[in-house]
């Protein structure tokens, strides 16, 4: 068991094998996802019992949720892979570093979105500058930071290590952002769901809403692979192998 | 020669630039009593060789061992003085401030008096000039003078003869010859033609 | 010991003993009051500051809503279950307001007691069911279900 | 230590022998703040109320602008390579530098507050908390910007990037040492704001140092 | 003719070379004017008053940070001494200099502006001043500010030093053009001051190419 | 000689730096056909004196003529091609790009095409690469094409081996000359030793 995982470490570390690996996932994962996008989007839309206060204003959280969530986990993903960066020069956390942050930011944005949507009808306003919110900015501007800054490098390797100490310095953000509901009195709620109590929702609506997160989690996925892969292609451009696969395609 | 006389040894150095290969799997290794041209046209990958060897470029692959300090147990750079294309000088500071502040930074005190060096560089009655009031072959003689006053072992040097007038090329040919006599290696590229040159490394033809 | 090694290690362990400070001052940090925010028992009790733009929240108390006067004029008592006060505030409230609800008010405490609130913001909870469970549990009053709005 | 020592001493004397350009923040500072009443309307209740946040915002702007040229000098010049190379531990000589930063520029913004407080009208406990505030804040400010400088100094136009890097890192320092005197501008409680700025300032003494050093490696590869 | 479109050709490519870059001013002119809001306390009513005279303040800083590399990358490289032994008369150069930042920087500026006056909910007749008062002043700011980017250019510390330099000569852009949109705001007339802004705008492109040539001429002997 | 031929003439040059006098009451006139040397030591005054001849500082005394331009009513600095320390090329341009914004602020359409001009400065291949991207001697040597292309009758060169390999420094010096030969005129400092000089100019000794 020990010694396939480190197997499929090492397989995962070189970009050749990656790529040869993440091409059999890509189907499966769009597959996949669709699919549980679809039922839990239709499920949480149409079929979910509208919430005893809020109505029908109430679903929003079918995107808002998952959205939010990614952005902080996409977020923390690339600080990970920064200190990979960093510490064991891996060539591939390089790349994932700099695949995730272009979803990442669009999940941020989708989130303050749905948000501010859902803001007017149960709050009375779409903005308000609370902690949850603000932090929620913030996060936004910190992935604008890390795709400026991976971008001016010109050097695919300097890039990433200096995105992975950005990303790192960021990575504070993330536990103020999930806690600001509990350290601060924000007029965000606190959280419905908690690791160690029943989730304060009933049943019927938060099983589409766990279906339609983990569709936007394999999504999420997808994506990144796909810009990895792609990201792969271009940096290995002179390596034998990309040439041979180029040959293969004419 | 005894593994105690390697002060640096690199492995299987590769370096891409714009998917272009500079060198592919180099191997580079300098004992005491050495000095080293690195020669090639221009573009052929010199400076970035030496670049990478002092650690300042990292973006490369491959191995660079500092053999004797480790068998100290001292950290590898305190075997190393580096001059590169710039001399590092601040233009606001005289000559005698800049080199105070550069030799600090080894942590040890300078093996003569400032001035001294300075004089020795040819400077004598321009140690309080900023430097930026210096001449280009000037400032080179600035940043050369800390070659009087550091006692690191292993000199790389990039380009160390530009703008150098006549006189002060002889006589920085001599303190290179001197340097490896006296148990140091030296690291250099140059155009010029100096005959003080121990063992040659010929890389690519670029340009 | 190499000095550059001990100095280094003197760099990780200031370093450390920094990080302990902040911990340290953060969590105490965290016990004070940041956002200006009071309870209705704060206010009662005359803890809030007077004529001091100050945030209140609280449950908007069953059956004391008063439309009226002219325009949108509305006040209604805000409490916290240890004391209670009268909101008073011209505009449109949010959909979700509600008797019974929580709100987050903010505006001012005069001081003669009466507060004027600039906003009103609907303060929703974390949960979330179907109207008619709601009601099965309003009428049953099932001991295990977690009571509605409790801010 | 003595590397220390040479770099502080070394980045004394620079700003010293252009002492000239020490103003320069200042009037910065001062500038900025005396816009806002020109941009907006000049009316002095408006302007007590914001004014604590005005002087805030305008110190970070200060900082910022004065960030740019922290590291890249020492760049164009060769002298970032001899920090390179030296044996020194480099987060010692990136702490050496900044603190030095933090004397020539941001003790001078500090000690020229009270000033634009009184321009502004803010006296009685706000300008104590305002103080504090930014005698707390300002250094936090110079440690956490230190980082997106030498994050941008391989990069040929990084004037604004640093902006873009440093700005969002910058909002809690700024919500909490505004926030500060505003609140005591209410009469309302500020110890914890305060008591935060200082946290944040232990953290940043404590890790902004290595950040540096490691942006610093990968600046100078570029 | 051909030098000036040369240079303007070689700045628009330098620009699109790097247009990550581009976005900085603007990412700059967004942070800074959601700033404020945390800075200040976050009241809508508040805000909507002093939007107008935010959005200004924050263009004016963003075209200031973006002219420290105006020149300064042209005499890092020696492109600038090349520029004055060219034989094509120095403030044609010039002109075809700033055009091309104004193009690059300013234009973007203007563009962007909309989105941020809906976010402090500027709308009706002030909205549109608004954006008339940026479309007319942002370019005088970038005229005015070349001849102070192109004074310091010699000199090593420069950054904040422009900021001082061309701070007082923005003020007057600032208050009409801020003027303008408050007084829309305010339901006054606002035709005066945007018609000033106008000539300001003839004004500065009339004599800032001569003021520069000659700024670069001294900064260049340095 | 007749006035015709006369390119430059500059009488009285006096420069200080520094209470330090460089030259004083200095006269140098350079004529069709010739290649002019300055020469001397480190911070003898070399690049202040041909900074002062282009109109490039200032800071000096004395009368500086171009003859045969007032004569022809032209602006003399058509007459002039200046390449300094620095080649002044915008690191993300690529080299051909550079050239083409170079050549464009002489007002007149460059004598060849511009990649033939980097191929003879043996640059065939780095036509598209960012400036930024190439090595030291690339650089220089991108600026060099510009002798290829622009017809200016009076080069002003200062240091312009530097950096150059051996094989590009025998080019370079064949240039010089040929250009002399063909009418026109060269001024230029070096502190190697190259074989085509027709009159040298000796400044003091500084350093
Ligand atoms: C712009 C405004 C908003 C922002 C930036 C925002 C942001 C967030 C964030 C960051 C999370 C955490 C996700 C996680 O922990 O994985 C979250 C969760 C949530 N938000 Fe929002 N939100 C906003 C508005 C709203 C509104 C108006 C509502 C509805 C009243 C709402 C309801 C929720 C719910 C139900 C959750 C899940 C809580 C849980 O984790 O148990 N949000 N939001
Ligand atoms: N800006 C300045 N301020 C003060 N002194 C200066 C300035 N520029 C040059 N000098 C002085 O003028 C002298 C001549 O400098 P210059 O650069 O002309 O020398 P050079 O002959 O070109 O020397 P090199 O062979 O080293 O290039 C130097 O000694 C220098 O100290
Ligand atoms: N930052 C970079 N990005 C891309 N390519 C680079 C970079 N730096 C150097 N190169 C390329 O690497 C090659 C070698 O450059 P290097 O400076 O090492 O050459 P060199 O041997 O020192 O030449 P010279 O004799 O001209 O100094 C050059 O052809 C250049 O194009
Ligand atoms: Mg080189
Ligand atoms: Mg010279």
């Amino acid at each position: 068991m020990w010694a396939y995982l480190e197997r499929l470490w090492h397989r995962l570390g070189s970009p050749r094998h990656f790529y040869d690996l993440a091409g059999w996932w890509l189907p499966w994962l769009a597959v996949s996802s669709l699919l549980l996008l679809g039922v839990g989007i239709t499920w949480g839309l149409l079929f979910a019992p509208p919430d005893y206060q809020q109505g029908h204003s109430f679903r929003i959280i079918y995107i808002h949720v998952p959205a939010a969530s990614l952005a902080l986990t996409g977020y923390f993903a690339m600080a990970v892979a920064g200190v990979v960066v960093l510490v064991w020069r891996m060539k591939m956390a390089e790349v994932v570093l700099q695949s995730i942050a272009v979803p990442g930011a669009v999940m941020c944005a989708l989130a303050l979105f749905t948000g501010a949507l859902w803001g007017k009808p149960t709050w009375g306003t779409y903005w308000f500058w609370d902690a949850r919110i603000t932090s929620m900015l913030i996060l936004l501007f910190l992935y604008l930071g890390v795709m400026a800054l991976g971008s001016a490098i010109a050097s695919p390797v300097l890039a990433a290590r200096a995105t992975a100490v950005l990303a790192i310095v960021g990575a504070v953000n993330i536990p103020i952002i999930k806690y600001s509901v509990e350290w601060w009195n924000t007029l965000h709620q606190p959280a419905t769901f908690k690791l160690t109590e029943k989730p304060a929702m009933a049943p019927e609506m938060y099983w589409p809403l766990l279906v339609c997160a983990l569709g936007f989690y394999l999504f999420f996925a997808f994506v990144v692979v796909l810009r990895v892969r792609n990201a792969v292609l271009e940096r290995e451009a002179g390596a034998r192998w990309v040439r041979e696969l180029a040959g293969e395609g004419r | 020669m005894s593994a105690n006389d390697l002060l640096l040894r690199a492995e299987g150095l590769t370096a891409l630039r714009d998917e272009r290969v500079l060198f592919r799997g180099l191997s580079v290794s300098v004992a005491a009593g050495e000095v080293l041209r690195v020669e090639g046209p221009n573009g052929a990958g010199k400076t970035t060789l030496l670049r990478i060897l002092c650690g300042l470029d990292q973006d490369c692959e491959g191995r660079i061992a500092w053999p004797r300090a480790e068998a100290a147990g001292r950290p590898w750079r305190e075997e190393l003085l580096w001059l590169g294309h710039l001399p590092g000088l601040k233009s606001t500071l005289t000559a005698e401030e800049n080199l105070a502040w550069l030799c600090a930074l080894r942590g040890r005190a300078p093996r003569r008096p400032l001035r001294e060096a300075l004089a020795m560089v040819g400077l004598a009655g321009f140690e309080d000039l900023p430097a930026g009031a210096l001449s280009a072959g000037q400032k080179r003689r600035v940043a050369l003078a800390r070659l009087h006053l550091e006692d690191a072992p292993l000199w790389v040097l990039d380009e160390p003869f530009t703008a150098i007038d006549r006189a002060g090329v002889e006589a920085l040919e001599q303190l290179l010859a001197a340097h490896a006599q006296a148990g140091g290696a030296v690291v250099f590229t140059t155009h010029h033609a100096p005959a003080i040159t121990s063992r040659s490394l010929l890389l690519g033809k670029a340009a | 010991m190499h000095p550059v090694r001990r100095t280094r290690l003197l760099l990780v362990l200031g370093a450390l003993a920094l990080v302990g400070v902040a911990v340290g001052l953060t969590t105490w940090a965290l016990r004070e009051n940041m956002n200006a925010f009071y309870s209705p028992a704060d206010v009662v009790d005359g803890k809030a500051p007077v004529d001091r733009r100050i945030r209140v929240g609280g449950l908007v108390v069953a059956g004391s809503v008063q439309r009226g006067g002219e325009g949108l004029h509305v006040s209604f008592d805000l409490t916290d279950g240890k004391g209670t006060f009268t909101v008073n505030y011209d505009g449109i409230l949010p959909d979700l307001f509600r008797e019974g609800q929580g709100i987050l008010a903010t505006g001012t405490l005069a001081a003669d007691g009466r507060f004027t609130a600039e906003e009103v913001l609907a303060k929703h909870d974390e949960n979330y069911m179907p109207p008619e469970i709601k009601e099965a549990m309003e009428k049953g009053g099932h001991p295990g279900a977690k009571a509605g709005a409790t801010p | 230590m003595s590397a220390f020592a040479a770099l502080f001493r070394r980045d004394l004397a620079l700003a010293w022998r252009a002492r000239g350009d020490l103003v320069n923040p200042l009037g910065f500072f001062v500038i900025v703040v005396s816009l806002f009443p020109l941009g907006m309307s000049p009316d002095p209740a408006l302007l007590a109320r914001i004014g604590p946040g005005l002087v805030w915002v305008a110190a970070l702007l200060a900082v910022l602008l004065s960030l740019e040229n922290l590291f890249r000098s020492d760049r164009d010049d060769g002298a970032l390579e001899q920090l390179l190379v030296s044996s020194a531990p480099l987060p010692l000589l990136a702490l050496a530098r900044v603190l030095a930063h933090v004397i020539t520029v941001g003790v001078p913004l500090v000690l020229v507050s009270p000033l634009l407080a009184l321009m502004l009208n803010i006296d009685g406990e706000p300008f104590g908390v305002l103080l504090s505030s930014l005698a707390l804040g300002v250094p936090v400010l110079c440690m956490v910007g230190a980082i997106g400088a030498a994050l941008t100094t391989g990069i040929a136009r990084g004037g604004v990037l640093v902006a873009l890097i440093v700005l969002p890192l910058y909002i809690p320092v700024l919500v909490f040492g505004a926030g500060a005197a505003y609140a005591a501008g209410l009469g309302l409680p500020f110890a914890g704001q305060l008591a935060i700025l200082g946290a944040l300032l232990a953290l940043s003494v404590a890790l902004a140092p290595f950040a540096i050093a490691g942006a610093l490696r990968i600046s100078g590869s570029q």
